[in-house]
């Protein structure tokens, strides 16, 4: 039993006496699962570190350097809120942004709300995040699953295909992906048909299976949702067994150089995709992120190396309207909040507190024995958005 | 039929790799008893290694060249491991060696983190096998026949070298009496290194031959680790061919399952398991296992008392403290030891079942999110107000004990332990992918406490009352007379029967009251983070709490406490660091090694040998 | 007068093995009755089936007259019949005291009470049963640190504990020096005398079983060949032949001790 | 032959052995006697190593073993035969004979499956049997034969009668006896008296750890306190 005592009593010193911090620059929470998905994570933090040290080369914001706090939430939802916590009370950080999964994303969004945090949602794709579990301290910046699943419905609707296969993780970003593809399909083109739809377990796919159950539907075309080593086993089995030939695919994220380029000299040819082709980019902001980004690591940009730049970009933005790090200054600026980024210009929408980044869509292409994205197209998130009223309807009252 | 049989091979492909590994596992843990965490991690090195290999040799030569290579690499480095990290500690009490492998995990994350990074690998396709072939007008990988051809093979391979040849002889032996195979003049020490040689290079081939088929990452480990003990414990602990017909029995329901029932995979397997398990408790070729039939080593835990007057003052002066926190201490520092408050109680209702009642549960977490779920389902789909959604939270996980004990009470030891794990992975996998209902993945959020309790300060109050008066509670339990009785049922079930004590009914009871105690701490954990995730009753959870009742010390009463506010601790000021999780594996080994009792017992030995503490009167 | 113990065509097969076939006896009360036989006679299946940790394949068993084939050895100690083991099965993180006091909780119906102290319980009450058995004065010790004989006769406070109108003592001396099992069987003797309780052990130490028997019965692959007193035993040219082998070994000792 | 000078063994704190001597001449059958918990067991494991001596040395043919892994220890020749009969249940016969097999050494009686069969003609019986289905009586002689596979030059018993019916104490009796005139050296530990008498050249009484009485079984007839103090019959 006294060893309990010893044991608090040292640990609630070793944590007050570390409590104390400077406040001459600006401190931002960054809360990411940087060990466990370290592939997405890395880049993204990356591309933050170069927005950064670009914010700053031009003086900071409000006259102060931004400085981001980087923590690694394990995975655990109980364990980020706890980090937000700490950023917050006592690392002196004025707002919360980071994560990529989902479920940290809600749980964040959940928390800041009941404390009174603001809280950018940098990556996370949930809908929900914006719609049915959205509150006024949350905003997000990346393009929702809603989005470039209604894109891929949008090319998909264009051709003869009329029987469906779908393919998507068993976990909720699976589930609203396929959902979004579904409804969006079925409003274009009412008599398409789903012949099967498919669960893998998140990173556990037995892609051998789940090619023979997709065959044996005999569909169309195929929806799918699976990435990283889910994709690269789905896209090596279909090939060997000859699942896309003749057919349509259409993949979510697919493009993003995250996924697609692992796959090597493997990656699909003429799937319609989403993602992000940065070598193809034309003279402009987008390309000079490209070329900053190359010369400050060395590493060819990813999809999350262009999030975090942007995160900054928002940020730095959203402090320099409010003209303080007061949270209620930042909520009032952040609607309606007009951001220079290397997509062109984005606002955080006033009405469900997304952003307008957009999604390249284009289609998959072998090039120098690497998978490309050819013949995209940039396009804007307005027009596959749900309407205002319906946003509204989802979003619980406030 | 074409298909049928298309689908039938596709799962006997699967099932190489998920052998090979099942049946490392299957024999280390045969003859060292170890329950050996660190194996998914060892398949996870094979891949990579495999991968790295395949990239400097060229052609067919070079490739099955590697899967070989990469196997005896693997193998090398179980060895190290063995010598290193186990052979210190053989002699510490039952099951303590698996925190150790625990630890393994973490420094084998970082190690692959820092040589491969972090992208992902497609592994090579393997040479001259890269197409199909018709069977029944159905393609059919050529690769995955070469597979279903190896396994077979290897399977047999095995078999021989366990019944037919001298050594297999000597590892049988060794499996169930170490020290008069060492008496008979045979090396113990290399029989046992000599095992975990060959169960990690099986794990580095598994690794390496489904490269073809997949690739290496970073969640490999902990990917394939719950699957192979599931074909472990279905195909009996310790049977090689057991293991066998498992992996294809599940690769083969899966691939089926797949086809038919697409969203419920998960939960199909864990039904299998908790089903065979029930009809067959030590699996399909698993023999009947004696508690204490392997000797369980170590010190026999010393007769309790309550804590005397000083002890009292001391607890006293602790609470004093803490009420005092919100005064001087920051938020972050309430809410942090709101957090170690609420995995105290938790780790108290693991040690209560664990050490008092001798029963291994590797499923406990169920109930601690068990309990979380059931007050946030209430909340959110019966507007549940949140003192009684709080109240509900342990009777729920009472019940939800109830109902798994009744299953599980009827095996013991290592059993117990697998059966207690197939039905918390069971409702892990009802609650993840049933998300209509529980929100699966994402959650069920917005789960926070009523206005009363909603500042941080009121519910850290709040957390420390019911945190304490949980441990207290559970404390008092152990020196009534149902904790004694419990802790008879573990010293010896036989004596306990014959005088009267019914042995199941009391390890049931107990069960249920651990796990009542671990829901109320869900409870307190889901207002306090205003959510509840899958997470919070998956594996790593159970773990989480397993590894600090072992290394706070399980033959004591306060391991449990002790182990969480270490753990927690060094976790919060740790996880700031780049490589926090090779320094956490690195600490959690290194306590292993220095401390074999645990935290407490160690400590309790080090003030009596100082003189700080009465010693205990030694034998005779 | 009824018998304590009474037991009809009792068999107990495992795999078509015949362990036990058809054994009748009786135990009648004060007496202290012992059961020899080569291992594998079928002695240890005959203890664990009249004690309910087997099932018997046939036969029956009656307790003063009540049927109590098959039931759960905690019904059957309930009923008044306390055992003793070959290897003791006592609680090792106990100390003596509270070993009795955890059977004297069990008689009483404390078992699942949360409430009071276990180690204050009936403590009184245990430290008589120990000074039975002259242990009294190691009461507070850790039950891991004794002496094998002294375990033995723990074992045999515990035994006590509910009252019983039977104890089945199985090896009760195994493990022990000549003189402690001498003790050991003396006061095994003197509680039967003065408790009139019935007493049905195993034992391989021929002293020990002559010396104290009332009466011997020996059981061979699992059948009842003899029944009887000593001498009648020990003159019996089958036991002779299966058991005791030539006399080289007892013979002599026998007649003196 | 065996040598065994000024030992102490703990288990954990628990002081065990107190400076336990005696010596054990080449052909010689010596019987250590005491009552359970004095110290035989420790001291037969002592020997072999399985408890390892805080002090004191143990010498076997002219070699110091203090401190030798017990497997170079049986490798030695030092044949270990354990009270509780712990054969490996789950192995057949000849599988449990197969793990004490080590190769003949000089000046030492080679054992031959085939010439243990002979001595316990039940195990061959049943070589193919797995251990867990042998009665008591062929478990003990299992143990046995599994120990002189590894054609030791000394014999440990520890407790060889405990538990077994009388008709087969005496077959064991007669088995030492001609382990002895084979030439080899054995150490039993008993309890029973009468067998001990029967095989052993010389009794060493052991009571509290350490050594009482070192002499044949006539001198301790003849010295009546002795035998009262710590055997009494």
């Amino acid at each position: 039993m006294k060893t309990v005592k010893t044991l608090v009593a040292a640990a609630a010193l070793a944590i007050s006496a570390t409590a104390a911090h400077a406040a001459d620059t600006i401190k931002i929470g960054e809360i990411n699962h940087y060990k466990r998905l370290a592939a997405f994570a890395e880049p993204y933090k990356k591309g933050i570190e170069l927005g950064l040290k670009e914010v700053n080369a031009s003086g900071g914001v409000l006259g102060k350097p931004l400085e981001f706090i980087f923590r690694d939430d394990q995975g655990k939802p109980g364990e980020a809120i706890k980090i937000a916590e700490e950023l917050m009370t006592r690392d002196g950080a004025v707002m919360l942004t980071g994560t990529i999964l989902s479920n940290v994303g809600l749980a964040i969004s959940s928390f800041a709300a009941e404390k009174g945090y603001v809280y950018l949602a940098a990556e996370p794709l949930a809908d929900a995040l914006v719609w049915s579990a959205g509150n006024p301290y949350t905003f997000r910046l990346r393009t929702s699953t809603f989005v470039q699943a209604a894109m891929l419905a949008e090319a998909a609707a264009k051709t003869d295909a009329l029987k469906y296969a779908t393919i998507a993780p068993n976990y909720a970003y699976g589930k609203d992906a396929v959902e979004a593809f579904k409804v969006n399909l079925k409003k274009l083109k009412p008599e398409v048909e789903f012949v099967t739809e498919q669960w893998p377990a998140l990173f556990k796919i037995d892609a051998g299976a789940e090619v023979q159950a997709i065959e044996a539907a005999k569909p169309d075309a195929i929806y799918n949702v699976t990435f990283g080593p889910d994709l690269a086993k789905f896209v090596r089995e279909g090939t060997t067994r000859g699942l896309f030939d003749d057919r349509n695919v259409y993949g979510l994220l697919t493009g993003e150089p995250e996924y697609l380029e692992p796959l090597g000299e493997e990656a699909p040819e003429g799937w319609v995709v989403t993602g992000y082709p940065w070598y193809d980019i034309p003279a402009g902001p987008g390309l000079d992120f490209v070329k900053a980004y190359e010369a400050e690591t060395g590493e060819t940009p990813k999809i999350g190396s262009l999030v975090g730049y942007m995160t900054v970009q928002s940020i730095a933005a959203l402090i320099t309207k409010a003209g303080s790090t007061e949270t209620s200054a930042l909520l009032g600026a952040f609607p309606g909040l007009k951001v220079e980024t290397p997509l062109g210009e984005i606002s955080y929408r006033d009405v469900d507190h997304q952003s307008t980044m957009g999604a390249f869509i284009g289609t998959t292409a072998l090039k120098d024995g690497a998978g490309v994205m050819v013949d995209w197209t940039y396009k804007d998130p307005e027009a596959y958005m749900p309407s205002d009223e319906e946003i509204k309807s989802m979003r619980p009252a406030e | 039929m074409g298909l049928f049989v298309a689908q039938l091979l596709t799962g006997l492909a699967n099932a190489a790799a998920l052998f090979l590994v099942a049946s490392g596992l299957s024999l280390i843990f045969g003859v060292t008893r170890i329950v050996n965490f660190a194996h998914g991690s060892l398949y996870m090195l094979g891949a990579y290694v495999g991968l790295t290999l395949m990239n400097t040799l060229p052609g067919a030569f070079g490739f099955w060249g590697s899967i070989v290579l990469a196997g005896l690499v693997v193998g090398l480095i179980g060895i190290l491991i063995e010598i290193c990290v186990l052979r210190p500690i053989y002699r510490a009490p039952e099951l303590f060696q698996l925190v150790a492998t625990f630890g393994v995990i973490l420094v084998i994350q970082d190690l692959a983190l820092m040589i491969w990074g972090a992208e992902d690998r497609l592994g090579p396709r393997a040479p001259g096998l890269k197409s199909v072939v018709r069977i029944l007008g159905e393609p059919v990988p050529q690769y995955d026949l070469a597979l279903i051809a190896i396994t077979p093979f290897i399977l047999f391979a095995l078999w021989w070298f366990i019944t037919r040849t001298r050594i297999g002889i000597l590892v049988r032996a060794a499996t169930q009496d170490r020290e008069m195979v060492g008496a008979l003049g045979v090396n113990q020490s290399w029989l046992f290194t000599g095992v975990f040689f060959l169960g990690a290079a099986l794990a580095g081939l598994g690794g390496a031959i489904q490269l073809p088929k997949g690739g290496a990452d970073l969640l490999m480990d902990l990917n394939i680790i719950s699957a192979v003990f599931v074909v472990v414990v279905i195909g009996g602990m310790g049977s090689i061919p057991g293991a066998f017909i498992a992996s294809v029995l599940i690769s083969v329901l899966n691939v089926f399952g797949v086809a038919y029932i697409p969203q419920s995979t998960l939960v199909l397997i864990y039904v299998v398991m908790a089903v065979v398990l029930t009809v067959r408790p030590y699996g399909l070729l698993g023999r009947e296992e004696k508690a204490g039939e392997h000797g369980q080593v170590g010190e026999v835990e010393r007769p309790i008392r309550p804590v005397g007057t000083r002890g009292r003052a001391f607890v006293f002066v602790l609470l004093v403290v803490l009420a005092c926190v919100p005064f001087v201490g920051s938020s972050f520092l309430q809410v942090l030891i709101t957090d170690i408050l609420i995995f105290c109680l938790f780790a108290a209702s693991l040690q209560f079942i664990l050490s008092s009642g001798g029963l291994v549960s590797f499923g406990h977490a169920v109930f601690f999110g068990g309990g979380a779920y059931a007050a946030a389902l209430l909340v959110t789909y019966a507007d549940t107000p949140m003192e009684l959604a709080l109240l509900c939270a342990p009777l729920g996980a009472g019940l939800l004990a109830l109902g798994i004990g009744w299953f599980c009470i009827r095996l013991s030891g290592v059993y117990f332990a697998m059966l207690t794990l197939a039905f918390s992975q069971l409702v892990w996998s009802l609650v993840y992918q049933w998300g209509a209902v529980t929100g699966g993945d994402d959650g069920l959020v917005n789960i926070w406490p009523s206005a009363w309790l909603s500042g941080t300060t009121a519910y850290y109050y709040f957390t420390l009352a019911v945190g304490v008066g949980g441990i207290l509670v559970l404390r008092h339990i152990i020196h009534s007379p149902f904790g004694y009785t419990l802790r008879a049922t573990r010293d010896s079930a036989r004596q306990a029967e014959a005088t009267g004590i019914d042995v199941k009914r009391v390890q049931w009871l107990a069960f249920a009251l651990a796990g009542t105690m671990a829901g109320l701490a869900g409870g307190l954990f889901v207002f306090s983070k205003g959510s509840i995730f899958p997470n919070e009753l998956e594996i790593g959870k159970s773990f989480d709490a397993l590894i600090v009742v072992f290394l706070g010390g399980v033959k004591t009463l306060s391991g449990g406490v002790v182990g969480a506010v270490f753990m927690e601790s060094i976790k919060d000021w740790l996880t700031r660091l780049e490589y926090w999780r090779l320094i956490l594996g690195l600490v959690i080994i290194g306590v292993v090694i220095i401390a074999p009792d645990g935290i407490v017992g160690s400590l309790r030995k080090l003030g009596e040998r100082i003189g700080l503490l009465k010693e205990q009167e030694s034998m005779r | 007068m009824t018998a304590v113990l009474k037991v009809e065509g009792l068999s107990k097969s495992f795999g078509g093995v015949k362990a036990v076939n058809g054994v009748d006896f009786e135990v009648a009360p004060g007496e202290l009755k012992a059961l020899i036989g080569p291992n594998g006679a079928g002695k240890s299946t005959c203890f664990n089936m009249l004690m309910g940790q087997l099932m018997p394949s046939a036969g029956k068993v009656y307790l003063k007259g009540e049927q109590i084939t098959g039931l759960p050895p905690r019904v059957i100690w309930r009923k008044g019949v306390g055992r003793t083991f070959q290897i003791t099965g006592t609680y090792q993180s106990m100390t003596v005291a509270e070993n009795v006091q955890m059977a004297l909780m069990s008689h009483h119906r404390k078992l699942f009470s949360l409430l009071p102290y276990a180690y204050r319980l009936f403590r009184e009450e245990a430290l008589a049963l120990l000074d039975v058995v002259g242990m009294a004065d190691q009461a507070d010790r850790s039950c891991a640190i004794l002496a094998y004989g002294d375990l033995k006769r723990l074992e045999l406070a515990i035994a006590l504990s509910n009252d019983p109108m039977l104890l089945l003592m199985d090896e009760p001396t195994a493990g022990m020096a000549p003189k402690e099992r001498i003790n050991l069987m003396q006061l095994t003797s003197d509680i039967v005398r003065d408790r009139g309780i019935s007493v049905l052990f195993t034992e391989h130490d021929m002293d020990v079983v002559f010396a104290h028997a009332h009466h011997i019965m020996v059981l061979n692959r699992g059948e009842l060949i003899a029944d009887g007193t000593a001498s009648e035993v020990r003159a019996n040219a089958r036991v002779q032949e299966v058991y005791l082998g030539g006399g080289t070994l007892y013979a002599a000792e026998g007649s003196h001790a | 032959m065996l040598e065994i000078d000024g030992i102490h063994s703990f288990y954990g704190k628990a002081h065990i052995l107190n400076d336990m001597s005696f010596s054990v001449a080449r052909g010689e059958v010596v019987a250590l006697l005491g009552r359970n918990g004095a110290g035989k067991t420790t001291t037969m494991k002592s020997i072999m190593q399985l408890v390892r001596p805080r002090s004191g040395s143990v010498s076997f043919a002219g070699t110091d073993i203090t401190g030798l892994p017990a497997h170079k220890v049986a490798r030695l020749g030092l044949g270990y035969v354990p009270e509780e009969r712990r054969i490996f249940t789950d192995l057949t016969i000849l599988e449990n004979l197969e793990v004490g097999r080590q190769s003949p050494r000089a000046q030492t009686p080679s054992w031959t499956i085939e010439a243990l069969f002979e001595l316990f003609p039940n195990l061959e019986e049943r070589r193919n049997n797995r251990g867990k289905a042998l009665s008591g009586g062929e478990q003990q002689m299992l143990t046995i034969a599994r120990t002189l596979m590894g054609n030791p030059s000394l014999l440990l018993l520890d407790e060889p009668s405990e538990g077994i019916a009388p008709v087969i104490v005496e077959q064991m009796a007669k088995t030492i006896l001609k382990f002895k005139a084979d030439g080899l050296t054995v150490v039993i530990s008993e309890q029973n008296l009468h067998f001990a008498k029967m095989v052993a050249d010389r009794a060493v009484i052991i009571e509290g750890g350490a050594k009482k009485f070192d002499g044949t079984f006539q001198d301790l007839e003849e010295d009546p306190q002795v035998r009262d103090a710590y055997l009494s019959i």
